[in-house]
């Protein structure tokens, strides 16, 4: 059975709010019948356009939002609007912004300690044990334990920020452009941590980027997105090698090549489309 | 590719910041040039001076920050301040736009205040640039303020506000960043284009190495304020000849290569003070040895690309891509 | 007068026509009508405005005919007045004044429920048998009836207020004073010009004459100086006597019928104990507490009259003696003192007797406590005797003694003893029979009298009579101000130099 | 109070140091002044002592201020005044500040009706003639101490109510505050562990500086008669009183209104600093 | 312009403003110290006193006193001053403009001190000037109002004579003149803000992206300073400046005390002390709505100022 079954989701927007305004969209219906499905140890990618809705998808399976219709669904009970705290734990976000994902006023510790303690999840001597666990699981070193996020650079306070989603030993992973703000180095570290939780943890990870290569080299499967629907999912191999739909087409037409990919690029320009057909 | 006369030339450039903890220098004793007709790349992690570089070329660094050594000259010239020779457009597109001034006044501001043009000349002119850049209801979009304006049409009012000042020499500060990956290529197509038509030269800045392969001729990779490998963009991107350049790339995840875990490099820069003698990158190297630490200007491996690593001519196939 | 006489002013100058004076005051003129009229800002533009039978002499001790041609001539029983007017006095409108508008105008006064009409309570009848003779019928002989007279309350207005409506009247009133109204912003300013029609050969020698109010006295005095004014009322007593010595301008103090004490309730405890009193009043160093607060503008007071008040006299008074005031403290049921709230006005002159009384009471035992209530709820606190000790004033609004002792001693005269509940029936005996002795010199043993049993029993504390102080232009000639604060505008000049 | 509302929205953003020149000067300053406030009392007669035979004295080796109209020594009343109007304009912001803190936090945090009340009342309290509004209560409660905390607190918690509400609303658009919500801790722990120790700057450093207004209040409120009751010395009765004398004795008015002043820039500077420090780290 | 905004703002202005009326009402009628007494006087009769009181209406229930208030207010009738037995609104016409020109003068007065300051200061951030630019205003704060007009007119009108010691003149250039110090004083009270506020505007604007861009694009320095640095800078400036406008106008009423100036603000104090409630009443609804209208007017000045609010704007007061 899939860990995370979403049928039917719609979310829609007041006219008049404050994302219409920064993108100049007046779009009300932002995620139009969305359906998705994640098994357990899957990485499941989510890619499109700006706008198509891949965050209001990703707050709705983590519960920050209400859909307008359709259910969520976590190991088969679907979970209503106002969640338990217990089924909150089961679904965790990571944050685009590794800059504002940290509560600045508390100490990596504290932040550990904290969901721990709440949920009750290890007796009270474990506690700290616990916390040096997942430190080292998303590979922190131990001394930053008692600095603020402020002292962190953007990849530490990712990770921090991945090991307090891991304290609440989550279910499902939702990460939402994890690392778009990162750069390629650090990327490449934080990456390798969600690959690694995968296969260690068996995580379920719903991982959202509009970087085809980062999809390409992380997931498993991939939902492709376009003005709120779905438009195309399956295997990343498959998909990315023969994309069926005319939008994963221009997607992936788009993605300057690697240098050092398999196919190198041929003409550049004649793969581009049309500037003017904006 | 025969060197064409250089529009822009930057010998020894050093930027200093005063602050309180320190002089530090984010960019470094830097040389490079740039064509007519010409894309060339700046490419580095985070930090590593890039901006600093591109707002010293155009004079406009922020406070704290001076020149110290060095020149630049554009067509043999010192740059003259703010002659709008050399125009600059910023990494977050809302950012590079003034707010409260509509896409027009954005336009015409510099035919009509520094050329004298009158308001409906100036007015052709705007709706002439824009649908130059590929906007197609320009009329209509004159009044529009930048806020109701999407990422896309933002940057290609900032292009076309760049060029009404007739640019030899255009800055590009990560200008796709924020934007998805089908608007970037359309604006990179865009860019060369431009250059294309009107042979203005551009300086591209970025850390998205893959993206540089597409559209720059010539590339400089910095590390830590100073240019540590340059030159063709093929001969770098794929026969990297310096351990930094190499591992950038092992680091960027591609299409079709899921299996290996990707190559993140360990440790972080080092700080910019002063006293940092031979290769900055040799604390983080895997292929550190012992003369690393002697400094090195670039050279080697060939004509029109070159390295700062000591090492280039032993480490020769830097790359994992395997046989090519 | 006090004044400055040392210093090189045109004081005693004769003035020469023309001119415009400006006089600062610290609140504005809301009234017109002599019968609505309750602050000093009211009144003083109405002796202006309007003439009076009989006015009231600068040293306060004497009344001089007016509109009237001579003293009262009253019958045999005292009871009936007989007054001549002047047959030269004019309206501004041009009308003469008659003995129609004279008794028109008192008996409006005197029926109207006007804060003052008290003070006209002794008449019953004013009657005009011809136009320049009045006759005024008293209920008993009256010896204070020239002094109300001569005050703002028996204006003499046209009769029937020439047939207008009172509201409309009182906006642009006709007055057969030596001045007559210009323009008027109620509360901030009020201008008159000079009234041609003025029976006063001469007079006046102003153009006009114009009240600005200022509220801030250091404004006011500022003003002056930078000659933007020529007179400033109620000039910080301190400065009076460097600004006496100022090159630019002329400052001094007159004595006026004012008197601040302390009034004891005598509902409380203590203070229906005369040895209580008596000990306080020995306990007060009235001289030092006078230095502090006037400057030398006013004297420690030992009678309740002030010494302008026409029949003050020396009784024997209390003197400061902190010994002699816990051996009075001694004789009283509180020996070891006690605890009392002294209620005061917030003005800062109160605000530092209160404190100097505080600190002398103290040696005595006596804890103060100050309670400080808004100037605006002071005498509500006091009508409702809801005080225990405070620190009150008296200013009399008649050049005669009558009023002050009544309101403040016989507690059937509306003030239960200025709210102290005093009652002594000698004292009340003595002050009706002053109000009805005709004879001035019977009258002054009364009050002596009085004064004395005042002095001995201390219903209330005098603590000081203060003067007026001001500041003026030094070009000003015959600037002279009366106890009722009263300045005759129409004699005031400027002088050529 | 309804005075001052510094740039809300905006900071400066430098690198990290120990601490700014501006604290260190406010500190130091501060420190002075505390250190005369509390050790010249030693020196001094009792600032109640009178002498009324030696009143308005000019500045001499035994009162370096003079004497007041009582004979006081007015060095012992500034100082004494100085330590009661720091006190009262500490004290008189504590309720304001949690009261508004508190509205402003859950007017943000519950939205609807509750950040409309709030926000209605706010607007009548600002609109309000802020000195006729003092002026009544004073009337009311009768001048002192107790009135000006009940007016001061009447008026001030809506400055801090707004800007707590703003501050809290911008935090719940931040991601840790929505990680907090999701990791299932209950509305309590996430608005007092999450929002509330981020928002608390902005206050703060608006309350040093808040606490000048509330001195300059108390001493506009004496001007009006209706401030401290004597014999206690207060700044603002102070330079009240001492305006009968401006001309005499300047130094009985000049003296605490530069007391004032001083303690104001202190403050004001401390409030500086602080908002610099605190923006910095 | 920006209509959801509006709206809602409006009817919440109407609400406050409503609620003020209903304030006042209950304030003025609590207070102890009887008008009536407190008009005649000390030396009064206790039924002359009730006379008024009956006159004025007093010994009728609250409610009944709260309805006819009402009633007049929908009529346009603010009542009649107890103590000078005119109408309200006749006694308030000739004080509005005085007050209202002082508080424009002194807003004129802090724009136009504040934007050389802070544009000074923004220059050089760090510098001496910054720094003096940024600590001398603060001085500003702790003036209590009363004193620094005393101060001011001492030295300027006495000992210099270049302003009237206090009053309002006659013709329109003696108000100018007139006005001038009081204007002064009331800037200086929220001068530090201002200063603060713009300066640090002004810094972060010279510091974005859009300034270099025009900059290197050759647009003329002037015009980079007027409409990208000081333009920008404005919208914060304008907002904190709106904000403290309360403020300003309740320190009008001291300073209207100070430099006699026939306006509301003296008329207010005055009559609170001698407790002339409808007069109270009527003038405390008056500086009430120009305090919301302030509030009203930056609001749309913001909007004016910035075209990003033109479509919608929740939040941030
Ligand atoms: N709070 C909101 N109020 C109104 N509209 C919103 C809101 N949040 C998002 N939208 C709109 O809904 C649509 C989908 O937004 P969403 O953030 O889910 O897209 P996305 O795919 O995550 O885009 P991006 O790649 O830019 O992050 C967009 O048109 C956006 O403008
Ligand atoms: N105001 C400042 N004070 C001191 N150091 C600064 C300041 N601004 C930037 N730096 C430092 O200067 C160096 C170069 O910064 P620069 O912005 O040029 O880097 P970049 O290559 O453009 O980085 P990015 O890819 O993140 O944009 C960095 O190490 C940065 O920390
Ligand atoms: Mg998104
Ligand atoms: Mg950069």
């Amino acid at each position: 059975m899939s860990v995370v079954e979403v049928r039917g989701l719609c979310v829609e927007y007041a006219p008049h709010g404050r994302a219409a305004r920064r993108s100049g969209q007046q779009t009300r219906l932002a995620v139009q019948g969305v359906d998705l499905t994640l098994e357990r140890g899957e990485i499941l990618g989510v890619v499109g356009e700006s706008g198509s809705g891949k965050t209001s998808v990703a707050r709705c399976v983590a519960g920050y939002q209400t859909a307008t219709a359709g259910t969520v669904a976590v190991d088969g009970t679907v979970l209503t609007a106002r969640r338990e705290p217990r089924d909150r734990r089961r679904v965790q976000m990571i944050f685009q912004d590794p800059y504002s994902s940290l509560n600045p006023a508390m100490t990596l510790r504290q932040a550990l300690r904290e969901p721990i303690a709440v949920h009750g999840l290890r007796p009270r001597q474990g506690v700290d044990q616990r916390v040096e666990e997942l430190m080292t699981l998303v590979g922190l070193d131990l001394r930053h334990l008692d600095a603020k996020p402020r002292r962190l650079s953007g990849g530490q306070r990712q990770r921090a920020s991945i090991a307090r989603a891991l304290a609440l030993e989550p279910e499902v992973l939702v990460a939402d452009e994890p690392v778009s703000a990162l750069d390629v180095s650090v990327q490449a570290v934080i990456l390798n941590l969600l690959a690694d939780l995968r296969s260690r943890l068996d995580m379920s990870i719903l991982f959202i980027s509009h970087d085809m290569s980062v999809v390409a080299h992380l997931c498993d499967r991939v939902a492709v997105m376009t003005k709120g629907r779905i438009v195309e999912t399956g295997p990343v191999d498959e998909v990315f090698r023969s994309p069926r739909d005319p939008y994963t087409r221009e997607l992936l037409a788009a993605v300057p090549p690697h240098p050092w990919a398999e196919v190198p690029a041929t003409d550049t320009d004649a793969a581009l489309p049309d500037p003017t057909g904006q | 590719m025969n060197a064409p006369a250089p529009l822009l030339e930057v010998t020894g450039l050093t930027v200093a910041i005063d602050a309180p903890g320190g002089t530090t220098y984010p960019v470094h004793d830097v040389s490079l040039r740039v064509a007519n007709g010409e894309v060339v790349g700046v490419v580095g992690e985070s930090g590593c001076g890039k901006s600093t570089l591109l707002r010293a070329v155009a004079d406009v660094l922020p406070r704290g920050f001076s020149p110290v050594a060095g020149e630049v000259r554009l067509d043999g010239h010192r740059v003259e301040r703010r002659s709008g020779a050399v125009a600059m457009i910023f990494q977050d597109p809302m950012t590079g736009l003034n707010p409260v001034m509509t896409v027009g006044e954005h336009v015409t501001e510099v035919p009509r205040r520094r050329d004298g043009l009158g308001r409906s000349q100036a007015r052709d002119l705007a709706i002439h640039l824009l649908s130059e850049v590929g906007i197609e209801d320009a009329e209509e979009r004159l009044g529009a303020y930048p806020h109701q304006l999407s990422g896309g049409l933002r940057q290609r009012v900032l292009i076309a506000a760049a060029l009404s000042g007739n640019p030899e020499l255009l800055l590009c500060d990560e200008p796709t960043t924020a934007l998805d990956v089908t608007v970037q290529a359309r604006f990179i197509a865009l860019l060369r284009r431009i250059v294309a038509d009107r042979g203005i030269g551009i300086l591209y800045v970025t850390h998205d190495l893959p993206l540089l392969g597409t559209m720059c001729d010539r590339i400089n990779v910095m590390y830590a304020g100073q240019v540590i490998e340059r030159g063709s963009a093929m001969d770098v991107l794929r026969d990297p000849a310096h351990p930094y350049t190499a591992a950038l790339l092992a680091a960027a995840p591609r299409l079709g290569a899921r299996e290996q875990a990707l190559a993140s490099i360990p440790g972080q820069p080092p700080a910019l003070t002063e006293g940092l003698t031979g290769c900055r990158f040799a604390p983080r190297c895997p292929h550190v040895a012992d003369g690393c630490e002697a400094a090195r200007g670039l050279g080697a491996p060939g004509e029109g690309h070159e390295s700062g690593c000591v090492r280039v001519a032993e480490l020769a196939p830097l790359t994992g891509r395997g046989a090519r | 007068g006090g004044g400055s006489t040392d210093s090189p002013s045109a004081d005693g100058a004769t003035p020469t026509p023309g001119g415009d004076l400006v006089i600062v005051q610290g609140k504005g003129t809301k009234t017109l009508d002599p019968v609505a009229a309750i602050s000093p800002e009211d009144i003083a533009p109405m002796y202006e405005l309007y003439d009076t039978l009989y006015r009231l002499s600068a040293d306060g001790q004497e009344l001089q005919p007016s509109l009237a041609a001579a003293a009262p001539r009253s019958s045999a029983d005292g009871t009936k007045w007989t007054i001549e007017l002047r047959d030269d006095a004019s309206f501004s409108d041009g009308s003469p004044v008659t003995a129609a508008d004279v008794a028109y105008s008192l008996n409006r006064a005197r029926t109207a429920n006007g804060a003052f009409s008290f003070l006209l309570g002794a008449i019953t009848a004013v009657d005009a048998p011809d136009d320049h003779t009045v006759v005024i019928t008293t209920g008993e002989p009256s010896a204070t009836l020239e002094a109300v007279l001569g005050s703002w309350i028996a204006s003499v207005l046209p009769a029937d207020l020439g047939g207008q409506p009172e509201k409309a009247f009182f906006e642009d009133p006709v007055g057969s004073g030596p001045f007559q109204l210009d323009a008027w912003d109620r509360g901030q300013s009020l201008r008159l010009t000079k009234s041609t029609d003025y029976w006063q050969e001469g007079k006046p020698y102003l153009d006009s004459i114009q009240w600005t109010t200022v509220p801030d006295a250091n404004t006011r005095v500022s003003q002056v100086q930078s000659g933007q004014a020529d007179v400033a009322s109620d000039v910080p007593f301190s400065q009076v006597a460097s600004l006496e010595s100022a090159a630019d301008v002329t400052a001094g103090t007159f004595p006026a019928a004012y008197t601040s004490m302390l009034i004891f309730n005598q509902e409380y405890g203590p203070f229906a104990d005369v040895h209580v009193r008596r000990a306080i009043a020995q306990a007060i160093d009235r001289e030092a507490v006078t230095t502090s607060t006037l400057f030398g503008a006013g004297v420690a007071a030992c009678s309740i009259l002030p010494p302008s008040m026409r029949f003050a006299s020396e009784p024997t008074c209390p003197t400061y003696n902190p010994e002699a005031a816990k051996a009075e403290l001694a004789r009283s049921a509180y020996p070891d003192g006690f605890d009392v709230e002294l209620t005061i006005d917030n003005l800062p002159e109160s605000s530092t007797v209160a404190q100097a009384v505080q600190s002398q009471l103290a040696e005595l035992g006596i804890n103060v406590d100050i309670k400080v209530v808004d100037s605006g709820e002071l005498y509500t606190v006091f009508f409702q005797e809801a005080y225990q000790m405070g620190l009150a004033a008296w200013a009399s609004d008649i050049a005669d003694p009558d009023e002050q002792l009544s309101y403040m001693l016989d507690p059937n005269a509306g003030g239960n003893a200025y709210y102290t509940g005093f009652d002594d029936p000698e004292v009340t005996r003595l002050i009706e029979q002053g109000r009805t002795t005709l004879d001035d010199s019977a009258r002054a043993d009364d009050y002596a009298q009085v004064q004395q049993i005042v002095a001995d029993q201390v219903p209330q504390l005098p603590i000081s009579h203060r003067e007026n102080a001001y500041v003026w232009n030094r070009d000003l000639a015959q600037f002279e101000v009366n106890p009722m604060g009263m300045i005759d505008l129409a004699s005031v000049g400027m002088v050529q130099q | 109070m309804s005075a001052g509302v510094l740039a809300v929205a905006t900071y400066e953003r430098r690198r990290a140091r120990r601490l700014n020149g501006t604290l260190v000067a406010a500190l130091v300053f501060l420190s002075v002044i505390a250190v005369v406030v509390l050790v010249g009392p030693l020196f001094l007669p009792s600032p109640t002592q009178q002498d009324l035979t030696d009143i308005l004295a000019p500045p001499s080796r035994e009162a370096p201020l003079g004497t007041d109209q009582l004979g006081r020594d007015v060095l012992s009343r500034v100082l004494a005044a100085i330590r009661l109007d720091v006190a009262i304009g500490v004290a008189a912001l504590v309720v304001p500040f949690v009261l508004g803190s508190v509205l402003g936090a859950l007017a943000a945090w519950r939205r609807g009706w509750i950040d409309e009340v709030v926000g209605v009342v706010g607007d009548v309290v600002q609109a309000f003639p802020y000195y006729l509004f003092i002026l009544v209560l004073a009337f009311f409660l009768g001048a002192g101490v107790p009135s000006i905390f009940v007016a001061v607190a009447a008026i001030a918690w809506v400055s801090y109510m707004r800007i707590v509400r703003a501050e809290v609303q911008s935090a719940m658009q931040q991601d840790y505050v929505q990680a907090a919500v999701g990791a299932g801790y209950s509305e309590r722990r996430v608005l007092l562990r999450h929002v509330l120790p981020n928002v608390f700057r902005q206050p703060l450093t608006y309350a040093v500086t808040d606490v000048v207004v509330v001195i300059v209040s108390t001493a506009t409120l004496s001007y009006l008669g209706v401030g401290v009751t004597p014999p206690t010395p207060e700044l603002g009765a102070m330079v009240a009183d001492g305006q009968q004398f401006a001309t005499i004795r300047p130094l009985l008015t000049l003296a605490p209104g530069f007391a004032v002043v001083l303690i104001g820039a202190a403050l004001a500077l401390l409030g500086n600093g602080l908002a610099r420090q605190l923006d910095e780290s | 312009m920006g209509s959801p905004m509006s709206i809602h703002r409006l009817l919440r202005a109407l609400v406050a403003i409503l609620l003020v009326v209903v304030v006042t009402f209950l304030f003025v009628h609590i207070v102890p110290g009887d008008p009536a007494r407190a008009i005649l006087g000390p030396q009064a009769s206790q039924a002359s006193v009730t006379a008024l009181q009956e006159r004025l209406g007093l010994q009728d229930p609250l409610a009944t006193q709260f309805l006819d208030y009402v009633s007049g207010l929908v009529r346009g009738d603010l009542g009649t001053s107890v103590a000078q037995d005119v109408p309200v609104t006749s006694l308030m016409a000739s004080r509005t403009w005085p007050t209202v020109a002082l508080i424009l003068y002194a807003a004129l007065l802090t724009v136009l001190l504040t934007i050389p300051a802070a544009a000074l200061a923004a220059r050089r951030p760090g510098s001496v000037v910054d720094h003096a630019v940024r600590t001398v205003p603060l001085l500003g704060l702790g003036l209590p109002a009363f004193w620094f007009g005393l101060v001011l007119i001492q030295f300027f009108a006495v000992r210099l004579g270049w302003f009237p010691a206090g009053g309002y003149g006659q013709t329109p250039l003696e108000h100018l003149h007139a006005l001038t110090l009081p204007a002064l004083v009331t800037a200086v009270s929220i001068l530090p803000f201002t200063i603060q506020s713009l300066r640090v505007a002004m810094i972060e604007a010279h510091d974005a992206d859009y300034v270099a861009a025009a900059e290197a694009r050759g647009v003329p320095p002037r015009r980079v300073f007027t409409r990208y640095v000081f333009r920008n800078a404005c919208i914060p400036a304008v907002v904190v400046l709106g904000l403290n406008m309360g403020w300003l106008v309740g320190n009008t009423l001291i300073v209207e005390k100070v430099f006699a100036i026939p306006g509301i603000g003296s008329l207010l104090v005055d009559s609170t002390l001698s407790r002339d409630f409808p007069v109270v009443q009527g003038l405390a609804l008056v500086v009430a709505l120009l305090v919301i209208g302030t509030n009203l007017l930056t609001e749309v000045a913001r909007i004016g100022l910035d075209p990003r609010l033109r479509v919608s704007r929740e939040g941030a007061r």
